[in-house]
């Protein structure tokens, strides 16, 4: 049998398929179901300073090959989001806990409450694309990335990941501004519409969305290929995947591990465990002892 | 999107309101569509009216259901599912219990044979009063203003559930947690229709989610063996930021 | 019968179908077929100063929604150009120049010599973005897109395009730094990337290459969305249009006219005839006598 | 891309090798697969063996054909398609005519009662010789080392074409622009296999058309009545770059 098992950042997970952020992972329950079910591991949800409620739906687009979101970072602020943390901890596989802000103070804040909840690491959402303030208004701004994650790293003890973002004229320059993270996750969402034409009017309440699922997953393969070309770190390879050979793609272009969301709604929760046997085939038909063997091999 | 006319309304009681509409969509008793009122705002309805000709029920309460409300025949409606796991429809004799516009989930189950208890706060608020025919039809309404003063359970105790195969209960959710510790320990199967706060309908925002299934997939329908695994069932629930409160 | 012609730029097109530039727009006679055909107008495969080969096949990588390509600027240079455009310009329907260039002096030779075949407008390629030194390497510089805009304003007589990329942090800086052109064109593809897991090796022989198709409406859709709200200018909506449907949600996006590419893979040259019959009978349908009615109708 | 590994490897020439290997995908004669060779190019290859068992045959030309031909047993050839339009397979004795690599495309319409007339610059570049069974073989070299010294259209004038049905002729374009010369005015149906450069295969980067036709897509059949149509047949090709130059 091939050994699926990654360590990313100093964390083991017994799959390299983690929940990606913001797909069912506001609910403690929730997320310690779907460790229970077979991810390997979960990021949470991204939870800011104060209680938000998001933008009124539709908040999503089902589309043939994706979704597009305007969800709008809904959460119950970093105070609530504790008792969340010690249900879905009970899994007993790690948790990520991602977190979004405009300024390193209320970074540093949001980090510090996660790492006493006991979150592995966390996860910086400097990528959001449909948020005024937040996300990739952060995060195409390369001194303060910079800013951000250095104030963090001289004061929390977990390992950082910075979430990039692909609506960027050049992801080399902010994944050099956020160098001295744990690890980069690649990539959030893609800048996108959609209009109803009898209805004539926009679908998503926030008009402007974020694109994932299958149609982004040619954009992931490449951002991850790039930075992995430019930089010595851990990635996180996210966008599009469904089942094991998009893993083994993200892998070969030089993944460490990946999260998956989307593909929750084309396939359900099971979607961990299917890519999972899935993953022990193809390595066993191709000759892999282990996931990080097939790390950058295509460069 | 898909969309459809609005060929025919109908009060369903003082200020619910049944639109009906043509579509080709094989849709169940339980599912239900995400109707979208353009610029105001999109929500889960069940099904009212299964079959060609389609019917939705919906009570005015906020924006989007009271938009939905005043819409005139011949306007449009959107809407994109159906979703959800339906009802099993099951052979012998049927209870249905329904709350406030619960009932409406519950309306194509209803035939010759079965004792339907419907509830609601007030007598005018009932819905589809006398408009459906049945064995026994018992009311219950919060302030007696019409039948059983009180709530569904009160009105259970004067009946056998034993005489009946299933029941189908669809409601508040403090309703039906009433309702499934009375009935419990009963032989009957239980088939509830839970209804909480959802945002997608498609089962990634989580904002429906009760002890880590979501409602609008791996549910609304939930069967009585299932209701223990719900551990969030009538004791906790999240709002729209996901902030978790009681629901004692 | 709606009228579904429209004037940009004035520049009369029976209908708002224009082909794409790079598919099937470097032999005259595929040119003055296609438009022989039903489109309403072409534009050309993107011409440079001198010959290229462009790159080795693989060029293109076939994908359920849609297509990656890293073709690479292949074309003879612009002297031998000429005798394509005289082949296609027999059609008697407009076609409009594209050219590419690293600096405003090549860009103007080159638009001068597509004046001087007949050309109806230019189209400057500002967003290609898979090669070196041109297309959206030009295109992210807004200092360098304005001058060159600037320069040909005063010496080209017949209007001026600029095509973008949606590959850049904030399309609106770039489209400020191009609003001397007479319209915009939106989009180019998305920058991406396809592995082969088997072989181990990106498939495209360029490695990155640019998505379009279906994939990439969203983002077409929100590229017009943006540029419309901010600009007074003619558009053309590109990317990922396949029937009537789409063509629309451009128009009330913002769009004046469109242009099509992938879809003439998955459809064939039939497709413009199609879309044109399917076009009239929804704007019958829902009582639209002409396109510009439509235009911008979600905003 | 799909993929298989190579079962077999015969030689069809001096140089040319057929490469089997197994597929499940229906492929018909006259279509073509684009085959990759990683880190080396990818070039359209018609199928010699059609069938479940499948092969190519293949001459070393540039680099990709010469990479192909150095392949061994056990080695894994990468593709896509099938593409392009299939010759129309018609009942009636077959006239097929192949010049170099061009019968290869033609070697499975080969019956027992077909004349074939197969041409190369030398003996032994000439394909599948003494490897098919036909009612008459005219070997044609340019240099006389085998058969008749010249073309195929001088092999035509040995024989009288409305004995035939159906002429099938795949080879340099200059010689199918000869030989459609020179059977144009007889009876018998024409199906050519013409064959330019091609980077796509699926009809959309252009430089395989030839006058407004994709022959990768609309092609690269083409039947006697279409021909005229092709304004560039025989006259005009272009380059990598899409520079047009004079064929004659
Ligand atoms: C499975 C199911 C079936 C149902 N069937 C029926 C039926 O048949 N008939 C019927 O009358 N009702 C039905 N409902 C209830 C219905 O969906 C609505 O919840 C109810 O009508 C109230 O909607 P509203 O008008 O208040 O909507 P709004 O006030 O417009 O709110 C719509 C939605 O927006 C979200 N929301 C609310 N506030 C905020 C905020 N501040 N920020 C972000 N998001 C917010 C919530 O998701 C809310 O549900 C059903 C519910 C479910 C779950
Ligand atoms: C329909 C069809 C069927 C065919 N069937 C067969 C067959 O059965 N057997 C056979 O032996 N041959 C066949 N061929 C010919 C074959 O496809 C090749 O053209 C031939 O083998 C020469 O390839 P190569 O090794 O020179 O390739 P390479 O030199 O590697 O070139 C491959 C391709 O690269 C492109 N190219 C070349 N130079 C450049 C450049 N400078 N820049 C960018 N791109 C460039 C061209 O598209 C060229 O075709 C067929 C061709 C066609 C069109
Ligand atoms: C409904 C939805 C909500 C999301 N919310 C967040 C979020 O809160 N924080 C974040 O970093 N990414 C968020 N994302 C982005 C995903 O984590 C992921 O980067 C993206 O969807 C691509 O992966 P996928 O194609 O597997 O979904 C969200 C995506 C979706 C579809
Ligand atoms: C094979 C191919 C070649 C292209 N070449 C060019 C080009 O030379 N110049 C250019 O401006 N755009 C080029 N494009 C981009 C298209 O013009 C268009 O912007 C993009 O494909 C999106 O539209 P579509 O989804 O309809 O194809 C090319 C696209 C494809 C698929
Ligand atoms: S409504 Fe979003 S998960 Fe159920
Ligand atoms: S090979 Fe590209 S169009 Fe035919």
């Amino acid at each position: 049998m091939p050994d699926i098992s990654v360590t990313v950042a100093g964390i083991k997970f017994r799959n390299p398929l983690l929940l990606a952020s913001g797909i069912l992972d506001e609910n403690g329950y929730t997320i310690k179901r779907i460790l229970d079910e077979g991810a390997g591991g979960a990021v949470t949800k991204s939870i800011g300073t104060d209680e938000r409620s998001g933008y009124f739906p539709p908040v999503v687009v089902p589309l043939d090959d994706g979704l597009l979101n305007a969800v709008g970072l809904p959460n119950p602020g970093i105070k609530e989001f504790g008792s969340e943390m010690k249900i879905a901890l009970e899994a007993g596989k790690p948790v990520i806990g991602s977190v979004f802000a405009s300024n390193s103070e209320d970074f540093l804040n949001l980090c510090s409450a996660m790492e006493s909840y006991g979150a592995y690491a966390v996860e910086l959402n400097l990528s959001c694309p449909h948020v005024k303030g937040f996300g990739s208004e952060v995060g195409s701004d390369p001194d303060l990335v910079e800013e951000i994650i250095h104030s963090l790293k001289s004061k929390i003890r977990i390992p950082v990941f910075a979430k990039l973002s692909p609506n960027v004229t050049d992801i080399n320059q902010i994944a050099e501004a956020a160098s001295e993270c744990d690890a980069f996750v690649l990539i959030n969402t893609v800048r996108g519409m959609s209009i109803d034409i009898t209805a004539r009017k926009p679908v998503l309440s926030n008009r402007v969305g974020g694109l994932s699922g299958r149609a982004v997953k040619p954009v992931g393969i490449r951002a991850v290929w790039d930075v992995f070309e430019n930089f010595d770190k851990p990635i996180f390879g996210v966008g599009g995947i469904e089942n094991a050979q998009d893993v083994v793609e993200y892998f070969m272009a030089g993944a460490s591990a990946v999260q998956i969301g989307t593909a929750i709604h084309s396939q359900g929760r099971g979607v961990f465990r299917k890519i999972e046997s899935e993953l022990a085939d193809f390595m066993e038909a191709e000759g892999f002892n282990s996931m990080v063997e097939m790390r950058g091999l295509a460069h | 999107m898909r969309h459809s006319e609005i060929i025919e309304i109908k009060a369903a009681s003082r200020s619910s309101v049944t639109l009906f509409f043509e579509d080709d969509t094989d849709i169940l008793p339980g599912q239900f569509l995400m109707i979208w009122a353009p610029g105001v705002g999109e929500i889960p309805i069940s099904l009212s009216h299964t079959g060609k000709r389609k019917g939705i029920t919906i009570k005015p309460y906020g924006k989007t259901s009271s938009f939905l409300c005043s819409l005139k025949k011949g306007d449009r409606i959107y809407f994109r599912g159906p979703y959800g796991r339906p009802f099993s429809v099951e052979s012998g004799r049927r209870l249905i219990i329904g709350g406030g516009t619960g009932l409406a989930s519950l309306y194509s189950l209803i035939d010759s044979e079965s004792t339907v208890i419907s509830s609601a706060r007030t007598a005018d608020e009932l819905l589809f009063r006398n408009n459906f025919k049945c064995k026994r039809n018992i009311e219950v309404t919060d302030d007696g203003s019409a039948g059983i003063k009180g709530f569904p359970v009160d009105a259970l105790r004067s009946i056998n559930p034993d005489s009946h195969a299933v029941a189908y209960i669809c409601g508040p959710e403090m309703m039906m947690y009433s309702v499934y510790n009375y009935l419990k320990d009963f032989n009957l199967e239980l088939q509830f229709s839970l209804e909480r706060m959802m945002k997608c309908g498609i089962g990634i925002c989580d904002s429906c989610s009760i002890g880590g299934f979501q409602l609008c997939r791996d549910g609304p329908t939930f069967f009585k063996d299932e209701i223990p695994l719900l551990v969030e069932f009538g004791i906790t629930r999240t709002t729209e930021s996901g902030r978790r409160y009681s629901m004692k």
